[in-house]
């Protein structure tokens, strides 16, 4: 990793060995990550997005595992709010073309370049970004504990 | 069938005898539909493996009751079995496959999810809270999800909502009894008269008007306006 | 940067398509989400070419009930009642991948009488789930009798989650820091009959439905999925152990007490549908060796060790805890905000999710009823995918 | 069998992330002549034919329980959950408190508890108001009750043709406790405490959800402040 | 073998062997013509009649037995609830499907959606009207018989086609045009499979066919080209009916309901019931052709062992016969899963075709050097 140091720092608070990478070098990384025979992860378990509203910003996590070696590593990314727009990495990892998919549908990132960016669960015409913390749903029953 | 369900009552009741041909009409018609369910097998969720498929299994073998021909197409489809629950992606799909069921057509909903929205009644964005509020349904089988004998229980309910049902002089107006309990079966004792007395008269329900009166109604026709014919 | 957003309309009927649309031999059909094969409630969008599949897209979403968004508001303690409701078929699984995420994550210990009962409550219902899947594969192929016997051994494998448990379906039963009841007194018992039932049954299986030779000729070379490429898609559990890979969960990070049991990894040699279908077949058998070991050995200890009213500390932070279900593997992501009682962002890895996935590949070309086949080799529950 | 013996799987051993993993490769097909395939293809029928066959001259095979007719017999076990009651104590007393833990245990609000000020105590039990419509059976609510005064049986004949009455009062009375009324010496003065409750009574609240038909029978719907007010702030979570 | 059935045969060779009256309704009724017109009416109200009743009666019957048989293939009971052991279930269904609202969908050609049910019942009820039940108990007895089936069979698939086309539905035009060329390419072999025996039988009458097994069913008295064509048959004719493993033009799990996917009530009724006849008429057939028809089993010269064997009459020969073929199909259907279209195809035109030809160059040598059990008979 030290090749490709400047900009990547550790993600702390986060159960298994994991990144942080500026967004803009997403994919650069990814496809070092996936390429690099002593690296070799050739299987992205799971791409999601955290919103910190608070913080205003995105998290894109990536956890990935090396069929090969065994070892798993969490890459975490973020974005702005008001402009979340991320590389896609679904020509790295195909899986990460639904993946990214259901991103954008619940959570409302962008994917630059994505093949087919649609909405996933939703309906086409549905309005809003669900799993984002302002998101108001006139037909939800909010119930606090 | 229009005719005979339409036009002979009319005719024959004027002739001697008349009244009791249309009485043995009406036994016979309701005895038939009620032991020939045959479900439109709709399942959405879990609810589908304990209510289409275990009841329809060798430990409790729904085909006793006649009702194991499990149809794909709701055109030949007696009685829709929500199972599961339903949110908004679905309701139109769901309310289209009902007005696609032929007449005479019952609702079951079962489960939690089916009859109020149940574990996503809260802080989901994209459930329908109820069946009912997409499609007018007949009986409900509580449970999350029910067992199998309580979806049986579920179904004598609505044999016996059917024998009581429909005449031949008023067809499309059903009357539901309030209390679901069969001649062996345990009655609900304590239930106050008036409640009792103000939920049957409320619940002479005119199907079509009530079908129409739904807000997924106007919702299905936008939607089909907007996403099915297309050229 | 623009990015491009797309509506399925775009595909379906593409501006400027409907001039030629008379022109072309290839139409649209809808599979779902009211359809046999959708198993609940997919939509397939197939194009089709005659009987010949050009092209399949998925449209989940049809029991998408938000269950991510709930879960932020609900207790840690509660949130696990809503995975029953996602992979229904591995309901306890389920449970288990969130509470053992949770238990990592705040620090709670269990004890081998604990973990004992999860790792055999969790075999027997991969058994439960197989023999369902076994089931509907006989259905989804035209063959109604093999349902009804796998639901058969299904049931009689529900007798055992009924006494124990009390429910058939969505159990809730393990919780984090431990059960939540103590097994039944004749749990031991009543689990070596049924396995002993069981075990001449999956050969009954053998010459019913694997050894005909219809349903060989339907599944034989059917929907290839190579190894590199189910690694590419994401697709895990007996999908991509039929393609060769020896990627399961209970071997490469054993959890539970799987490290103590004795069993084998089934894997196919080529990845189409028969080698799915084989493996889980094979799986059955694996999964009752598993529950044969551990059976007479259930530790004596509390069934659980946390108290119901104590309140749970899971530590700011994103924890990500796995385990092999029926289906493949499913990840829990919890992002913990510190001090609330409530998840800050949930997430599911969930395995029908990746392995949907897989289809829009492997039917392409094949004609529409192996679509079915593939379907269910693949052994989709929906609300999982769509959560 | 049709060119693939299923009994042909092979152990091994094989290595997947730098761990060695015990395998068994599943069987595959073999090649071999047509004419064998065609007996073996034929043979397979026959064995399947054979096998339902068996099933069918036996009756003793058949697993059916039937259910309406054998609800005398029907045994269900003793733990399984499907309707929510109150426990009684031995003087026929409920064990419920109203401390409402029960109600926060709920993972989706099914239980509503109603207290008033009582006699014998500062709150006791008006209604203990449970939804059967929107329960979800988890347990929650039994499990958190620190004096047992909830249980989950096993009775589940309860298909209604009207939602509403699903929601049941589970309280045969609004009044203290066991645990208070035992303090209390005069018989009198405790029947004076209970007063009769019966599952259908009263106001229910209907925790926000309306009932779409009630407006399409003409009944004046009820005012439903909860439904589209104005949404708390999302506290609660950090 | 043929001198140990010599031997049997001369074990009671005393008498010879029964001539068997045929007479069909139709006859009779052209004999009473002349005479009584009120009488040759009478008789054909009463073929009519008889031919309703059948019709209605097997229906319900055939398909009471297949639920019910299908539920002890499947460890559990069957029909349990509406009368003794459920025997009016299908009673009920059918006042039932009666009662139901019949749709017509709005963009369906409205004509042909009509027609197509009842193209599809006629071509069973005009095949019923052919079958030599018992010596007595046929309605007319066309001396082309054979060919006649072969005719008739061919026009229930008009009514497959017809409302798969007319229904407006993708489902439903996939599965008629499934089952066309399904139908179609397996009339070829069951075709192949008739004309071996009306080689052997030497006439297309299917009356003529039972009395020429007067000395032995077709099935054994050609031994091996007569199973092979009964199995061709057997096969091609389960196909011809849609049945599993051939049951793809309505492929539950595939194309929800096949060509029926948009037909409720009544006319629904009529696709279900042409079914359950036409596996009635296909297994009459496959017992006339092959395993005698209401002819006992004799065995040719073997006079005391056939006399034995008619005391027993013709018309519960033909019945039990015609229930075991019933049952076998059945038991098809509740043991296999379905093929894939091609595989059908492949199965049709690559093994069961070049078999049939192979078979039917047999039988020929066979007649030509009479090369069976009792070729003088």
């Amino acid at each position: 990793m030290t090749a490709l140091a400047s900009g990547i720092e550790r993600r702390e608070k986060v159960n298994r060995p994991a990144v942080r990478v500026p967004a803009e070098r997403l994919l650069e990384v990814a496809a070092r990550l996936r390429d690099d025979p002593a690296l070799a992860f050739d299987m992205l378990v799971d791409h999601a997005a955290i919103d910190w509203h608070a913080e205003n910003r995105f998290e894109l996590f990536y956890h990935l595992f090396s069929t090969a070696h065994g070892h798993a590593l969490t890459l975490t990314a973020f974005v702005p709010r008001d402009a979340p727009v991320v590389p896609t990495v679904s020509r790295i990892w195909p899986v990460a073309e639904w993946q990214e998919r259901e991103a954008y549908d619940l959570m409302g990132i962008l994917y630059d370049e994505h093949p087919d960016l649609r909405r996933l669960f939703l309906e086409d015409d549905w309005q809003g970004f669900p799993l984002r913390k302002d998101y108001r749903d006139p037909d939800m029953l909010e119930f606090q504990k | 069938m229009a005719l005979i369900i339409d036009t002979l009552p009319g005719l024959a009741e004027k002739i001697p005898g008349g009244q009791v041909l249309v009485t043995s009409l009406d036994w016979l018609l309701n005895w038939s539909r009620a032991n020939s369910l045959w479900p439109l097998s709709f399942g959405t969720k879990c609810c589908a493996i304990e209510m289409l498929m275990a009841t329809g299994a060798s430990h409790q073998d729904l085909s006793r009751f006649g009702a194991e021909v499990a149809r794909n197409t709701p055109r030949q489809a007696d009685v829709m079995v929500i199972a599961g629950a339903i949110v908004k992606k679905m309701a139109p799909r769901m309310r289209m496959l009902y007005e696609q069921m032929a007449e005479p057509r019952w609702v079951m909903a079962t489960g939690s999810c089916a009859i109020s929205g149940g574990p996503f009644m809260y802080n989901s964005y994209h459930i329908v809270r109820g069946a009912d509020e997409v499609v007018p349904v007949d009986v409900y089988v509580p449970g999350c999800p029910p067992r199998p004998e309580a979806f049986f229980w579920g179904l004598l309910t609505l044999q016996r909502m059917i024998r009581r049902g429909e005449t031949v002089r008023a067809p499309g107006v059903r009357r539901k009894p309030v209390l679901s309990a069969l001649p062996q079966g345990i009655a609900v004792q304590d239930i106050r008269a008036e409640i009792h007395a103000a939920l049957e008269a409320e619940n002479v329900v005119d199907v079509e008007n009530a079908a129409a009166a739904s807000p997924w109604h106007g919702k299905l026709r936008q939607w089909m306006a907007t996403n099915l014919y297309k050229p | 940067m623009t990015v491009n957003v797309k509506t399925l309309n775009d595909i379906i009927a593409p501006p400027g398509a409907a001039a030629s649309a008379l022109a072309t031999e290839e139409y649209f059909v809808n599979m779902g989400p009211q359809h046999p094969i959708a198993h609940g409630s997919l939509r397939l969008v197939v194009r089709l070419d005659g009987e010949t599949v050009r092209e399949v897209i998925p449209v989940p979403g049809f029991v998408h009930r938000g269950i991510e968004k709930m879960a932020e508001h609900l207790s840690w303690r509660q949130l696990i009642h809503l995975t029953d409701r996602t992979d229904y078929l591995s309901a306890l699984m389920n449970n288990w991948a969130v509470a053992r995420t949770i238990e990592q994550a705040a620090g709670l210990a269990t004890n081998d009488r604990i973990e004992t009962v999860r790792t055999i409550v969790a075999e027997l219902q991969r058994l439960q789930s197989h023999a369902l899947w076994w089931g509907v594969l006989g259905m989804d192929l035209g063959a109604f009798t093999p349902f009804l016997y796998g639901f058969r051994e299904r049931e009689v494998i529900s007798e055992i989650f009924e006494d124990t448990i009390g429910a058939r379906l969505t159990m809730n039963y393990i919780q984090p820091g431990g059960l939540m009841y103590d097994i039944h007194p004749d749990f031991a018992q009543k689990t070596k009959r049924v396995l002993a039932y069981l075990k001449p049954k999956i050969d009954e299986y053998g010459t019913l439905l694997s050894g005909n030779v219809i349903l060989q000729e339907r599944l034989r070379n059917i929907g290839v999925l190579p190894a590199a490429r189910a690694i590419a898609l994401g697709c895990t559990g007996p999908v991509l152990r039929a393609s060769g890979v020896p990627c399961d969960l209970r071997k490469v990070e054993p959890y539970g007490v799987y490290a103590s049991a004795e069993f084998d990894v089934p894997v196919g040699s080529k990845g189409d549908c028969w080698d799915r279908y084989c493996v889980r077949i094979e799986e059955m058998r694996q999964s009752i060796r598993i529950v044969e070991q551990l059976i007479d050995h259930i530790p004596e200890g509390p069934h659980t060790t946390v108290k119901f009213g104590a309140r749970i500390k899971v530590p700011e932070g994103i924890h990500y805890g796995q385990i092999e279900t029926a289906r493949g593997i499913l990840g829990v992501t919890i992002v913990a905000g510190g001090k609330a009682d409530a998840p800050y962002r949930l997430h599911f890895r969930s395995p029908n999710f990746n392995n949907l996935w897989a289809v829009t590949e492997l039917a392409r070309g094949w004609r529409i009823a192996d679509i079915i086949a593939i379907q269910s080799t693949l052994d989709l529950v929906v609300p999982d995918i769509d959560r | 069998m049709a060119r693939v013996k299923l009994t042909d799987t092979r152990k091994e051993t094989r290595t997947l992330a730098g761990r060695p993993v015990p395998v068994v490769v599943t069987p595959r097909f073999a090649r071999r002549g047509r004419l064998a395939v065609f007996a073996d293809a034929l043979a397979s029928l026959l064995a399947g034919m054979r096998l339902t066959f068996g099933y069918l001259v036996r009756p003793s095979t058949v697993v059916t329980r039937q259910y309406p007719e054998n609800r005398a017999t029907l045994k269900l076990p003793a733990r399984f959950r499907a309707r929510l009651r109150l426990t009684l104590d031995e003087h026929g007393y409920q064990r419920c408190t109203a401390c409402r833990l029960c109600e926060r245990a709920c993972p989706n609000a099914s239980i509503r508890i109603l207290t008033r000020p009582g006699a014998l105590s500062k709150h006791e039990l008006d209604r203990y108001i449970w939804r059967m419509d929107s329960c979800v059976f988890c347990n929650a609510c039994v499990q958190s009750c620190p004096f047992g005064a909830l249980e989950m049986t096993a009775e589940f004949e309860h298909a209604v043709f009207d939602r509403r009455l699903l929601i049941f009062t589970l309280n045969r009375y609004a009044g203290p406790p066991a645990s208070v009324l035992l303090k209390e010496p005069d018989e009198a003065k405790r029947a004076a405490a209970m007063e009769p409750r019966d599952p259908y009574g009263g106001p229910v609240p209907l925790n926000g959800t309306d009932l779409p038909y009630l407006k399409a029978l003409a009944v004046a719907p009820r005012p439903d402040p909860v439904r589209h007010a104005a949404a708390p702030a999302p506290g609660g979570q950090a | 073998m043929t001198g140990a059935l010599a031997a049997f045969a001369a074990f009671g060779a005393a008498e010879t062997a029964t001539a068997w009256p045929v007479k069909t309704v139709a006859a009779r009724a052209a004999e009473a013509l002349p005479d009584n017109v009120w009488l040759a009416v009478l008789y054909m109200a009463l073929a009519l009649a008889g031919l309703g009743a059948l019709v209605s009666g097997l229906g319900m019957g055939l398909i009471y037995l297949e639920r019910k048989i299908a539920a002890h293939f499947q460890c559990r009971l069957g029909p349990m609830r509406v009368g003794p052991h459920g025997i009016f279930q299908t009673v009920a269904d059918t006042f039932k499907l009666l009662f139901k609202e019949d749709i017509v969908p709005a963009r369906a050609d409205k004509a042909l959606h009509v027609l197509a049910p009842f193209l599809a019942m006629t071509s069973t009820v005009l095949m019923l009207g052919v079958i030599p039940y018992s010596p007595v108990l046929q309605i007319s007895d066309v001396n082309i018989g054979v060919l006649y089936i072969t005719a008739v069979s061919g026009l229930g698939v008009m009514g497959i086609l017809l409302g798969g086309w007319s229904s407006y539905n993708k489902w439903s035009l996939i599965g008629a045009m499934r089952g066309a060329a399904q139908i179609i390419s397996y009339e070829v072999s069951a075709t192949l499979a008739l004309l071996v025996v009306v080689m052997f039988a030497g006439t297309l009458s299917l009356s003529g066919i039972v009395t020429s097994q007067a000395e032995g069913w077709w099935i054994w008295r050609a031994p091996v080209v007569g199973g092979i064509a009964f199995l061709i048959y057997l096969t091609a004719s389960t196909a011809e009916i849609n049945r599993t493993p051939f049951d793809i033009p309505e492929g539950e799990s595939e194309l929800t309901a096949g060509f029926h996917t948009e037909y409720s009530g009544l006319r629904f009724a009529f696709f279900f019931l042409a079914e359950f006849i036409n596996m009635f008429v296909v297994a009459a057939l496959t017992v006339t052709l092959f395993l005698g028809g209401w002819m006992p089993f004799h065995v040719g010269g073997a006079n005391a062992f056939n006399a034995v064997m008619d005391l027993v009459p013709p018309g519960a020969w033909f019945l039990g016969k015609t229930a075991l073929v019933v049952f076998v199909i059945m038991w098809f259907r509740w043991t296999f899963p379905r093929l894939r279209v091609d595989q059908l195809m492949r199965l049709e035109w690559k093994i069961l075709l070049p078999i049939g030809f192979a078979n039917l160059a047999l039988g020929a040598l066979a007649v030509l050097y009479s090369l069976y059990f009792f070729p003088g008979a």
